[in-house]
């Protein structure tokens, strides 16, 4: 969503939360992220009665709550199409989600490729943990192989998955990466991927101080990468390349891709206007092609 | 039983042989001659070909199901000879493609009319085995009255689009028949009434009428996948809604439908979704989550045979235990259920009209052998509908969105409205919509969304009872069987036995007073319908004092008003 | 109600401050100490921290619920003295964490004995406020007889793997705790049984249970998503299937682990999932799959407050009509219900059996507070399970999966079987699995399918009656609201009120003669659920002439023996 | 899998037929798929026997009826992981799955990503028509926007998906794709898929000569280009710039991708061994461990 367009307000950062308790374990990277989005909100001066934003069900699903704007908590890897609703009944929204790992590529993963293929106009913020905080620690999509958790006691027998490649190659037009230790970068990239006009994906590493006791955020510092700065984000190949990491296993930092692309709301937009549609067209019109 | 006005003409043969466009152009041309119309298909569930049939009831007077049996049979290739010759009894009439077709039918038995047209043949000389059912249509005109005229307005206005030559070609295929039936003797008595002073009528099929009722009823928002026997649903709203401004998304699934249902219909539009069996099957959990959320949601099932992939072209109405209980939980929902093509239009109004006034998710029932009858009624009038808007919050004072109220309804605010922030969870929460946990707090909200649709037994015009005073059988129906219903009881009065029928179209919350009420007025209650487990009388005997009869058929057809007549014979 | 030797102790706190090993020390030092436990917990909702409670009843007789509230209550700290403050009635014990601790309770009410220990600052002083429950549990121990020696045996057992240190620490800390409790006078009568000769006893949960059952009854592939209260099945059966050689997947969603059940059971393995209600709700579609396929399937389901997302750390009974109803059409299944942790090991291995003997799916219903509860129970032996294979072609003449046979059990046939190929598949289909669309063949698949189960009400064990002649009350429960009705039987028997209970444990097909020989006794039917609707009494009603009176409770928490009792004299 | 442990059979292509039959139009292309894959079985010396062949729902779907073999018809979308099921179960049987592009990348698309990963040892065969052929005609994630069908009468808001892509970045270890008009091209893919032990992909363009007009078999014809001789089908990147397109939008036909990786199975295996797992370990042992 370009932003440009709602109703613009002054606020600090943290006039955005909400009075809920945040409930997080002390430590938790998600503390991190949420204090990302409250200073991108406040930095854009998005209006939060113009906001939606939508989860599923895990840790990071309960941000809605902690912040001030419309909101749904939906069910576990559902956030997704829940959020293509509203954004599609309110083009004039911004539209955001915020969830987890499992919620987004276990349960909800069928519904990713479409959401970006289709360029559905939201901000989609990963919370990347390499496990299942709710439910109290279970292995995720993104878990390294080497971690032992409740359902795999003797490690894990799948290899992780890889986000930023997956939305790539969705065709999501915003891509970024980031961890929960560098507040101001994701803040950035977030307040980016909100003012983009489609689907905007920002995955940001998240530590699981509970559960995931192998991806601390020292591991986090020592994987990450910054992009560099000659990296064209509207070349594809490249952000491909930068998105498998390099060959010491690094991962990338910033903004990988962006490139505009006409969004499902402004193509369906299209055909109302191809077939000159209006909201007090003639129904009659339609019931007398079905006289005999 | 069918008296001369009211006429069933069968056609049959293989798919893509045009039998189709034949019953459709008859239907169409019967409708125009200001006739009443209900007609009722077979598909092959084979993907190209197989048999299919198309069978059109015509009458002067109103037509509440497709009848028991044909009167005039047409067939186009050996296999719907053989598939049906057992009904070719004294008193039909049997057109067939002969000689040139790919058979031969037996001797023809006694009180059979046998009009042999060499269709095939003809249509071969004309140049292309393609006119084949327009020879056939030309023959039938003449053969059993279908008036001319209209058929060749209703042949001219679907070919000129095509082009004059097309057109021509179809109409000269049709002169030839015509002659062919010219030539033969007309030995029976079956004619289709003569054309009376045009209805404002429309037909239509229950799968395009529920397409209309959702478009009357002011529907801005449509996800669905498509299934058979419901996609036209979707292909109707595809098609128009564009012009109302309105939205339709082909989701990925069933899930995320109703999932993107429930967020349009959380940011302010009146949203629905259409399937079958299996898509409401995956529409369990979210359809607990509207319940729960109190989000208004409409999702049409139009029941096809089950379980699991089942027999997905034909008819059942066995989804009704599913669109009552099947969700995790105590989750409230309303469930309705359409009779006819009539009720596919007015019902979905109403349905997307509950979904608003209750908040809640609302299922209303088709079934397969209504979503592709056509079936002519009173051309609906738009501004007849009243529409009934969510209550939407006054902005006064702070706002909770689950504020217990005085009718148990909370009202909603739309994004973007100033203090109207909130979230909807799927959580038990209290009134603000944070979460709860305590149990005094979960029983006041468990009695909020239940109890706030408790009153639509009373408010929602639930049934309809046919007949008065005493009976020795009452016949409690839902769905399309209620029309054969209709006809059976009549019939059953003709012979002096003393009937009632109930109707219920609102499946849940019961309307039991009404149950009860009807039932004390009768001796014994028989409650036909097709599908296995008597799912009805399941409920029937849970809610209410009454100890139903149940009579289930679950072939995949219909009921036939012979066959509850005879039932209730049975049971006297 | 509690007797000297039936205790029950109550431990409160904030999540992580040690109450949940707490409460397991003392149970398992109990049990070790050749005495009765069941015990009963609620966690937070919360991610971390929050109110966590963990009780303890102890008996040298057989307990069967949770009790009615606490006789000795220990608290942690000033959020749990708050919350069960109204529950020190005269009579109870009163331990709590003062002076040093993070509140000063209200003056003492008349009755109760209170025994502050300062057990925060003993911990401090020993240098970690970790060892906070160790002070905690070395006071209740001399306070209450809980015996030394088998605690002491627990804490070794528990602390040595990490290290002597570790060990020595938290033994230092139990004994500090002795010594601030002896140094405060004994003042109640409170006391646990003194230890007699052990038992041949384990102590489990039911969800650990489960798991046992599972590779008692011969499982070899589990597939499951997590979700709460239901995850540490899969916990058990990851940590032990490997060892029997058996598969364990932790699939992307629920939808996938059925699907990947019904896989490995085609293949000719016995097969099952574990979930909670939103799982079930998902596996509704693949569920009719199982049953139009034949294909046998175990789902165990550990019911959770709903609807939807609900009260997810809650208890409660409410699955039961999606888990006999939920899937669309007329498809069959087995349902069960296990009472306690004892079932949850017995009646997997029924569940197994059933499936694969009858080729269908089969959901055992567990619920949040079992799920939990720690129980003492026999050691299983391995050696008394009879297990059951599903009937497998012998190889003779042409195969036909779907062949009707007299039992209507068809032979299945394992892939790499020569002569054995065959198709499992959702659409009706013939005794070959070739597609069917014919209505008789409908009827006859819907017989078979229907027919084969029927049986199951005669020859598994399906019910328990409580009681002989007449009685005035009858009382049916299900799942663990058994335990809670037969203690309340007992007190109401004690006071000379005829009461009788009837404990299903075959919820579906409906053992309906028995529900019915068993109402014929008594005066009155009374049921018990915790849910809002009163499920059970809708199938009962539904299915056999009983009106019984619901009493539902949806709170969230179990019952406990005195509501019931007091709801019958209120009935009588 | 690798189908040199199975039980070798010298069979005719047609003796793997069964004798349901054919349902499909005159003229569509699932007919040469099937043909393909009669004939690699041949090719193979596979014995029906040992072959589990599992499909979904759509016309696609089917294929399993018109073959010998144990078999499963299942729900749509579900082939995937209840096909995983029986790998898991017998992993010395040959398992394979044949569905469209509508029951494996819409309603199935969620389970596509794990199976890949996870690196299952079967054959995915997906029937690529760009429609809903089953249910008459309906756009699917394959759809061109050029369609116009059922539910998009106005032509298709969604850019298509790219199977190749998705599936390399899923991390399938062998991708192949063909199109139904080049039977051998498509039976030696399948049988390359077939011998490779992990998780196969092969995708085929078929034509659906009902519903889908603008999808012919001459525009298939156009639209593929031989995979030059010289492509390392090791090399990930370079896989992945051919699953791109060329600059004129041909797409690549022969075999993209192929690589060695433990499969879940072997997984599972090591960690039965890990454990010292027997059929006939103790169970006391497990049940000794809850004594008080
Ligand atoms: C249908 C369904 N299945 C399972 C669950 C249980 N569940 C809740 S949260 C969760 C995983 C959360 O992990 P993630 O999305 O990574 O979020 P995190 O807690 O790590 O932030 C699961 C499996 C559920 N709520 N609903
Ligand atoms: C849950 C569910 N939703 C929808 C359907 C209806 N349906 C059957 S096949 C099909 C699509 C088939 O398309 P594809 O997989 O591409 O196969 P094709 O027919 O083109 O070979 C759909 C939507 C169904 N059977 N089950
Ligand atoms: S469990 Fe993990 S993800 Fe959840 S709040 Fe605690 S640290 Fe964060
Ligand atoms: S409808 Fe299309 S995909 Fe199906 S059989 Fe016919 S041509 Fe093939
Ligand atoms: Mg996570
Ligand atoms: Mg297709």
């Amino acid at each position: 969503m370009s932003v440009a367009a709602l109703h613009k307000k002054e606020m600090a950062p943290k006039e955005y939360k909400s009075d809920v308790n945040v409930v997080w374990c002390p430590g938790c990277g998600h503390h991190g992220i949420l204090n990302a989005i409250l200073r991108s909100l406040s930095e854009l001066g998005v209006d939060p009665t113009n906001l939606v934003n939508v989860s599923g069900i895990g840790c990071s699903s309960r941000t809605p709550y902690f912040m001030q704007s419309y909101k749904m908590h939906t069910l576990h890897g559902r956030a997704g199409p829940v959020a293509t609703g509203v954004q599609l009944a309110r083009p004039d929204q911004l539209v955001c989600v915020t969830g987890g790992d499992g919620d987004g590529f276990a349960i909800g993963g069928g519904h990713m490729p479409h959401m970006a293929r289709r360029n559905v106009n939201l901000t989609y913020i990963l919370f990347d943990n390499g496990i299942y905080g709710l439910t109290k620690g279970q292995y995720s999509p993104t878990s390294r192989r080497e971690l032992k958790a409740y359902t795999t006691p003797y490690g894990g027998p799948d290899d992780p998955m890889n986000p930023l490649l997956y939305m790539l190659t969705y065709g999501a037009t915003y891509v970024a990466q980031a961890f929960a230790g560098k507040p101001k970068v994701c803040a950035d990239l977030i307040k980016g991927a909100m003012e983009h006009k489609g689907f905007s994906y920002v995955n940001i590493y998240s530590q699981c101080v509970t559960y995931n006791r192998i991806d601390t955020i020292q591991y986090y510092r020592d994987l990450m990468r910054e992009i560099p700065a000659d990296h064209d984000p509207s070349d594809l190949g490249a952000a491909i390349e930068l998105a498998r990491g390099d060959t010491e296993g690094h991962r990338p930092m910033g903004l990988l891709y962006q490139v505009q692309r006409e969004t499902l709301d402004e193509r369906l937009a299209a055909i109302v206007k191809q077939v000159g549609g209006h909201p007090d067209f003639d129904r009659n019109k339609i019931i007398n092609q079905y006289r005999p | 039983m069918s008296k001369a006005n009211d006429l069933i003409i069968r056609v049959a043969g293989e798919g893509g042989e045009g039998i189709i466009s034949t019953g459709d152009f008859i239907a169409a041309a019967c409708a125009r001659a200001g006739l009443e119309v209900y007609t009722f298909k077979t598909f092959p569930a084979e993907i190209k070909g197989g048999y299919a049939m198309y069978q059109v009831r015509v009458s002067s007077e109103r037509v509440y199901n497709q009848g028991d049996t044909f009167d005039v049979f047409c067939a186009f290739n050996g296999e719907a000879y053989e598939l049906n010759k057992h009904l070719l009894t004294p008193g039909t009439a049997f057109v067939y493609d002969y000689p040139g077709g790919d058979f031969q039918p037996d001797a023809i038995p006694e009180g059979v009319t046998a009009y042999p047209i060499p269709m095939s043949q003809a249509s071969k000389d004309l140049g292309s085995y393609r006119s084949k059912n327009m020879v056939a249509m030309g023959a039938l005109s003449v053969l059993f009255n279908i008036s001319e005229e209209t058929l060749k307005q209703v042949l001219t206005n679907k070919f000129k689009k095509k082009g004059e030559e097309i057109l021509n070609f179809n109409l000269k295929a049709f002169e030839k028949g015509k002659e062919l039936g010219t030539a033969l003797q007309k030995r029976d008595t079956w004619r289709v009434a003569d054309p009376v002073e045009p209805k404002d009528v429309i037909i239509i099929s229950g799968n395009d009428a529920v397409g209309m009722g959702a478009l009357l009823g002011g529907l801005e928002f449509f996800s669905a996948y498509p299934i058979t026997p419901a996609t036209e649903i979707a292909k109707f709203v595809a098609t128009h809604i564009p012009k109302l401004t309105g939205t339709l998304v082909q989701a990925e699934d069933e899930i995320a439908s109703i999932a993107q249902v429930l967020g349009a219909s959380y940011a302010g539009r009146k949203s629905m979704t259409s399937t079958s069996g299996p898509g409401l099957s995956l529409m369990s959990e979210l359809l607990g989550m509207a319940s729960m959320g109190e989000i208004p949601a409409l999702v049409v099932d139009v029941q096809r045979g089950g379980p699991s992939t089942g027999l997905p072209t034909k008819h059942e109405q066995s989804d009704l235990f599913l669109a009552i209980h099947g969700t995790h939980g105590d989750a409230p929902r309303v469930v309705l259920s359409v009779e006819d093509v009539k009720d596919c239009v007015d019902m979905t109004v109403d349905a997307l009209n509950l979904a608003e006034q209750y908040q809640c998710p609302v299922i209303l029932l088709s079934d397969g052998s209504l979503a592709f009858s056509t079936q002519t009624i009173p051309a609906p009038k738009p501004e007849n509908y009243t529409l009934v808007n969510r209550k939407r919050w006054d902005g006064e004072g702070k706002y909770f969105r689950y504020a217990i109220t005085e009718d148990l309804i909370s009202p909603m605010s739309d994004p973007g409205t100033p203090g109207g922030e909130h979230i909807a969870t799927g959580l038990e929460h209290g009134a603000s919509g944070a979460p709860s946990w305590s149990s005094e707090n979960h029983e006041v909200m468990h009695r909020k969304r239940f109890g706030k649709i408790k009153g639509l037994v009373d408010t929602y015009k639930p049934v309809e009872v046919d007949g008065e005073g005493e009976a020795d059988v009452g016949i409690i129906a839902w769905g399309s069987t209620i029309g054969v219903v209709r006809e059976s009881i009549t019939r059953l009065r003709a012979e002096g036995i003393k009937v009632k029928g109930f109707y219920p179209k609102l499946m849940w919350p019961m309307p039991v007073a009404q149950y009860e009420a009807f039932a004390a007025t009768c001796q014994k209650i028989l409650v036909p319908e097709v599908n296995f487990q008597g799912q009805l009388s399941h409920f029937i005997r849970a809610e209410t004092t009454i100890r139903p009869i149940p009579y289930t058929i679950c072939g995949g057809l219909p009921f036939n008003p012979a066959m509850i007549v005879n039932k209730v014979k049975e049971v006297l």
